[in-house]
C-alpha cells in the first residue's frame, strides 16, 4: 500500500511535473538568502581578531565543504534506493547530484587554497583534511566517468549506484588515514557541543549561506533529474505529447 | 527455510562478523599511540621514548620565544598548562608561529629533556570573532587557555 | 545441495585458475617485473644516497606494488567476460560472491603472492633495515589482498566496456589511499625502531572489511555488467 | 524448494524490452511446459538474444516478469539457476583446458547428476578428445564440448542461443537427439536458431519476434 503510493509519487511523469512547480519556489529564497549571506558576511560581519578580513572566504569555503559531503551521502542514499527497490527516479537523483557535488567540492578546494595563502603561506599543504576533500573529488570524478563510460543509462545509473556506495564506506576509512598526517587544519567551529567558537556576527552569515547551499543543491539537482527523465522516457507517451506542446 | 536460504544467511552472518571483528582490530588500533603524539605532561611524566621521532603538540609559552645567535635557530617552551618542555628548531617557523598560538612539533627527545624539532607545523585555531571580543575574552578568561591546549591535540 | 558442493566449487574454481596461469607462465612474470624494475628506477632517479633511499623506501615499494596490483587486477575477469565463462558463474546454483572471492583468490596467489615473495630483496635494495623488511612483508601480506579486492570491485564494474582501463584507476586508486597510507607509515615507523601493532591491527581491519565486503560488491557489479 | 521436472514451468508476462531507444518487444506472454519446446525466431536484432538472457535472469526486462512456478526468477536468484543452462553466443569453454578439465568445471557450478564426464563427451561425439587442449579443436567441435556441459548437470531448463552455429549436418543431428531426448525425458527448451530445428517428439511453440 505504502510502496504503491511511494511508486506512484516517484513515476517520472509525476516528479517531472512536481518538480516544475517546486524549482522556483526553491530558487527564489536561495537567490535571497544568498545575498543576505553575502551582505552580512561581506559588509556587516567584523574583521576577524586573529585574520582580519581574510577569514571572509569561510562563508563561502565552510558550506561548499559541508555540501560536497552531504551530496555524497545523498547520492549514495538515493543509489542504494535505486538498486534496492528499483526506483528510477533514486537513480536519477543520484547521476543529477554528482556533477553538482563535485563543483561543491572543487569549490571548497579552490577557497581553501586561497585561503591557506595568507594564513599558512602556501597554497596547498598535504593536510588530512585537504587531502581527503581531494579525494573526495576524484571520487566524484570516477563516479562521473564511469556514468559517461556506460552507455545504456539504466545499466549506468545501477553501476554508479554500487560506486557510490562503495565509496560512502571509504569515506571515513580515507578520512583517518589521511589524519595520521599531522593535521593542520581547524577543528570543528560549529557542531562543537558546548557552543559554537564563533561569534553570533559571523555564525549568522555563515548559516544563511549553508541554507542558501543546500536550496541551490535541491533545485539544481531538480532541475537536472528533470533533463534526465525527459532523456530516459524519451520515447514514453507524456514526453511526445509534451514535446508537440512547445 | 531452504537450504539456499539457509546458506544465504550463513553469509551474511560471515559478513557481518567480519565487519565486526574489523570493527574490533580498528578501535583496538585507535587505543594504541598511533601516531606518536605525547603532551608536555607525558613528555614529563617520561613516557615518550628519547631518540626516536616522535610528535609534541602544546602552547607557546608567552615570552619564552629566544633567538640563538646563528638567527635560524629557535628555542621557546611548549606547555598545556600543566607542564612544560623546551623544543629546539633550526629552520623558518611558520607565519601563524607566534606566543600564546597551538603547536605542534616533530621531532626526537634529547637525553637531557631537550626536544628538538626536525619540523614546526603551527595551528590556527578554530574561533572567529572580531577583536574587540577577542580583547575582552583575554581580559577576564585568563583560564581559558587550559580549554584550548586540548583542542591542539 | 549441501555447503560440500559450495566448497568443492571454491576449491574447484581456484584450482582451475591456478592451472590456467601456470598454462600462461610468462604472462604470471609481467607484474613482478614491473613491480621490481619501477621499484629500482628510483635510486637512478633521484640518486643513491642511501639515508635519502631509506626515507623514501616504504611509500616507494608500496607504490610500486600498488602499481603492479593495479595493472594486473584486470585479468581478474577479462578474459572470463570474453570467452562467456562469467555469464556461466551467473548462472551457477551457487552464490556469486562465493565464487567471486574464489577468482580473486586465485588472482592474488597468482600476482600477490609473488611480490611479497620478492618484496625483502627490494627491501635491501632500498637500503632498509631488518626490522622494517619484516614489517614490510606483514604489510604486503595483509595489504595486497586488499589491494585485490577493492581492485576487483572496479573491474566489475568496468570489465564490459571498451576503455576500461583508464577508468579503473580513476575508480580504484582513490580507494587504494588508506592502504597506501597505513602501510608505507607503518615500514615507515619500524624503519625507526618504534613498535607497529597499531599500524598492523588497522591494515588488519581494512583486509577483515575488504574480504567482507568485496565479493558482495564485486558480485552486484558483475550483475549490473553483465545485463 | 524443488520442484519435480513436471510441474515447474516457464511464463513470461507482459515482457517488454528496448534497447537503444527501440522497442524490441512489448506485452510478451508464454508458458513453457514441461516436455515442450520454445523456438524464437525473427530477423537480426530483433531481440532473441535478449529475449533468451532475459529469461535467464542476466538481463532485466524493461516491463513485465518471467515466473518459474509461479515465482518471479529474480526472487528464486540460485534456486532458479539450479534448474536450468544456458549456452550463449560464447562458448563459456576455456580454450587452454582439456575437454574433460572445462566439463569438470561445469559440473562443480550446477548440480552435478551421474553421468561421466568421459560419457558426456561421447554423447557429442568427442570421445577421444578427454586430454587435447581445447584450443586445438575445430570451432565445430568447440561448440559441441560447450553442448555438452549441458549434460553433466542436473536441469529441466535449457536455454539455447543458436546452439548450430558452425555445426556441421552431422554435428546439428547429434544436437537435435540430445535436445528430442532432454524434452522426451520432461525437460524443457528455449532455443533461437537460423537452422529449422527438427525436433520430432517434442510439442513445438514458435514464436516470431520481427512480426
Amino acid at each position: 500500500m505504502f510502496n504503491n503510493f511511494f511508486h506512484r509519487m516517484a513515476s517520472p511523469k509525476h516528479f517531472y511535473r512536481l518538480a516544475g512547480i517546486l524549482i522556483p519556489w526553491l530558487a527564489v529564497p536561495c537567490l535571497l538568502l544568498t545575498l543576505a549571506g553575502l551582505y552580512y558576511g561581506l559588509v556587516k560581519a567584523p574583521p576577524d581578531y586573529q585574520q582580519g578580513d581574510s577569514y571572509r572566504i569561510m562563508f563561502i569555503h565552510v558550506p561548499a565543504a559541508w555540501m560536497s559531503m552531504f551530496i555524497y551521502v545523498v547520492m549514495a542514499g538515493a543509489g542504494a534506493i535505486g538498486l534496492i527497490w528499483r526506483i528510477k527516479l533514486a537513480e536519477m537523483v543520484a547521476i543529477s547530484s554528482a556533477p553538482i557535488g563535485a563543483s561543491f567540492t572543487f569549490l571548497a578546494l579552490v577557497t581553501g587554497s586561497i585561503w591557506g595563502k595568507p594564513m599558512w603561506g602556501t597554497w596547498w599543504v598535504w593536510d588530512a583534511r585537504l587531502t581527503s576533500e581531494l579525494i573526495l573529488l576524484f571520487l566524484y570524478l570516477g563516479v562521473i566517468a564511469l556514468n559517461n563510460a556506460i552507455d545504456d543509462k539504466r545499466m549506468a545509473a545501477r553501476a554508479v549506484a554500487i560506486l557510490a556506495l562503495v565509496g560512502v564506506i571509504n569515506i571515513p576509512i580515507i578520512h583517518y588515514s589521511v589524519e595520521w598526517w599531522n593535521t593542520l587544519h581547524q577543528g570543528p567551529t560549529v557542531t562543537k557541543f558546548d557552543k559554537p567558537s564563533i561569534h553570533l556576527s559571523m555564525l549568522i552569515p555563515l548559516l544563511l549561506m549553508a541554507v542558501a547551499f543546500k536550496l541551490y543543491y535541491a533545485f539544481v539537482v531538480l532541475m537536472r533529474a528533470r533533463c534526465e527523465v525527459l532523456d530516459r522516457e524519451r520515447n514514453s507517451g507524456w514526453v511526445k505529447e509534451l514535446a508537440e506542446k512547445t | 527455510m531452504t537450504p539456499k536460504r539457509k546458506k544465504r544467511i550463513m553469509l551474511i552472518g560471515l559478513m557481518l562478523a567480519g565487519v565486526a571483528i574489523a570493527a574490533g582490530f580498528a578501535l583496538q588500533a585507535f587505543n594504541e599511540n598511533l601516531m606518536f603524539f605525547y603532551t608536555p605532561s607525558e613528555v614529563s611524566a617520561g613516557e615518550a621514548p628519547a631518540g626516536r621521532m616522535i610528535r609534541v603538540g602544546g602552547l607557546v609559552t608567552e615570552g619564552s620565544v629566544q633567538r640563538q645567535s646563528d638567527g635560524l635557530t629557535v628555542q621557546f617552551d611548549v606547555t598545556d598548562n600543566n607542564k612544560t618542555i623546551t623544543v629546539q628548531y633550526t629552520g623558518i617557523l611558520p607565519d601563524l608561529f607566534r606566543e600564546g598560538q597551538g603547536i605542534v612539533a616533530h621531532g626526537q627527545l634529547q637525553e637531557d629533556r631537550l626536544f628538538v624539532a626536525a619540523e614546526v607545523l603551527a595551528k590556527h585555531d578554530e574561533n572567529y570573532m572580531p577583536p574587540e571580543v577577542a580583547d575582552a575574552l583575554k581580559a577576564t578568561h585568563d583560564a581559558a587557555t587550559s580549554d584550548n591546549a586540548k583542542k591542539v591535540n | 545441495m549441501n555447503s560440500d558442493s559450495l566448497t568443492r566449487a571454491f576449491v574447484i574454481l581456484i584450482r582451475r585458475d591456478l592451472m590456467l596461469a601456470v598454462r600462461h607462465r610468462a604472462e604470471m612474470a609481467n607484474p613482478i617485473l614491473f613491480f621490481v624494475l619501477v621499484t629500482s628506477l628510483f635510486p637512478l632517479g633521484i640518486g643513491a644516497n642511501p639515508a635519502l633511499l631509506q626515507a623514501v623506501a616504504p611509500g616507494v615499494i608500496w607504490v610500486a606494488a600498488l602499481l603492479a596490483a593495479l595493472l594486473s587486477i584486470e585479468n581478474v575477469f577479462r578474459s572470463d567476460f570474453e570467452d562467456g565463462s562469467l555469464e556461466q558463474y551467473l548462472l551457477s546454483s551457487h552464490p556469486l560472491s562465493v565464487l567471486v572471492l574464489a577468482k580473486i583468490t586465485a588472482h592474488w596467489l597468482v600476482t600477490g603472492l609473488p611480490l611479497l615473495l620478492i618484496s625483502p630483496l627490494l627491501g635491501i635494495l632500498m637500503g632498509l633495515p631488518v626490522d622494517a623488511i619484516k614489517i614490510l612483508f606483514i604489510t604486503l601480506l595483509l595489504g595486497t589482498p586488499v589491494l585485490s579486492l577493492i581492485g576487483a570491485v572496479g573491474v566489475a564494474l568496468t570489465v564490459g566496456l571498451r576503455k576500461g582501463g583508464m577508468i579503473l584507476s580513476l575508480l580504484v586508486l582513490p580507494l587504494y589511499v588508506p592502504v597506501l597510507i597505513f602501510a608505507s607509515s607503518a615500514v615507515d615507523t619500524a624503519a625507526t625502531g618504534l613498535p607497529v601493532t597499531a599500524h598492523l591491527s588497522l591494515i588488519a581491519a581494512l583486509l577483515l572489511l575488504a574480504l567482507s565486503l568485496s565479493p558482495f560488491a564485486t558480485a552486484a557489479a558483475l550483475r549490473v555488467s553483465l545485463s | 524448494m524443488t520442484q519435480s521436472k513436471d510441474t515447474a514451468a516457464l511464463a513470461a508476462h507482459a515482457l517488454e524490452c528496448i534497447r537503444d531507444d527501440r522497442t524490441l518487444f512489448s506485452n510478451l506472454d508464454f508458458r513453457l511446459e514441461a516436455g515442450s519446446a520454445l523456438i524464437l525466431e525473427g530477423r537480426n536484432g530483433s531481440g532473441k538474444t535478449s529475449l533468451l538472457r532475459i529469461l535467464c535472469g542476466i538481463r532485466l526486462p524493461d516491463a513485465g516478469t518471467v515466473t518459474w512456478g509461479d515465482t518471479a526468477i529474480d526472487k528464486l536468484g540460485p534456486d532458479y539457476h539450479m534448474h536450468m543452462a544456458y549456452i550463449g553466443h560464447r562458448d563459456g569453454i576455456k580454450l587452454d583446458l582439456t575437454p574433460l578439465e572445462n566439463l569438470a568445471m561445469a559440473r562443480a557450478l550446477g548440480m552435478p547428476n551421474d553421468i561421466t564426464l568421459e560419457a558426456a563427451l561421447a554423447k557429442v561425439d568427442l570421445a577421444g578428445y578427454e586430454d587435447v587442449l581445447t584450443r586445438n579443436l575445430s570451432a565445430g567441435q568447440q561448440r559441441r564440448l560447450a553442448l555438452a556441459r549441458l549434460l553433466v548437470t542436473d536441469t529441466s531448463l535449457w536455454i539455447l542461443d543458436e546452439p548450430f552455429t558452425s555445426l556441421d549436418v552431422h554435428g546439428i543431428s547429434v544436437i537435435e537427439e540430445l535436445l528430442d531426448a532432454h524434452t522426451t525425458s520432461g525437460g524443457m527448451l528455449a532455443v533461437t536458431s537460423h537452422h529449422a530445428v527438427n525436433l520430432q517428439n517434442t510439442t513445438v511453440q514458435r514464436i516470431n519476434l520481427s512480426a
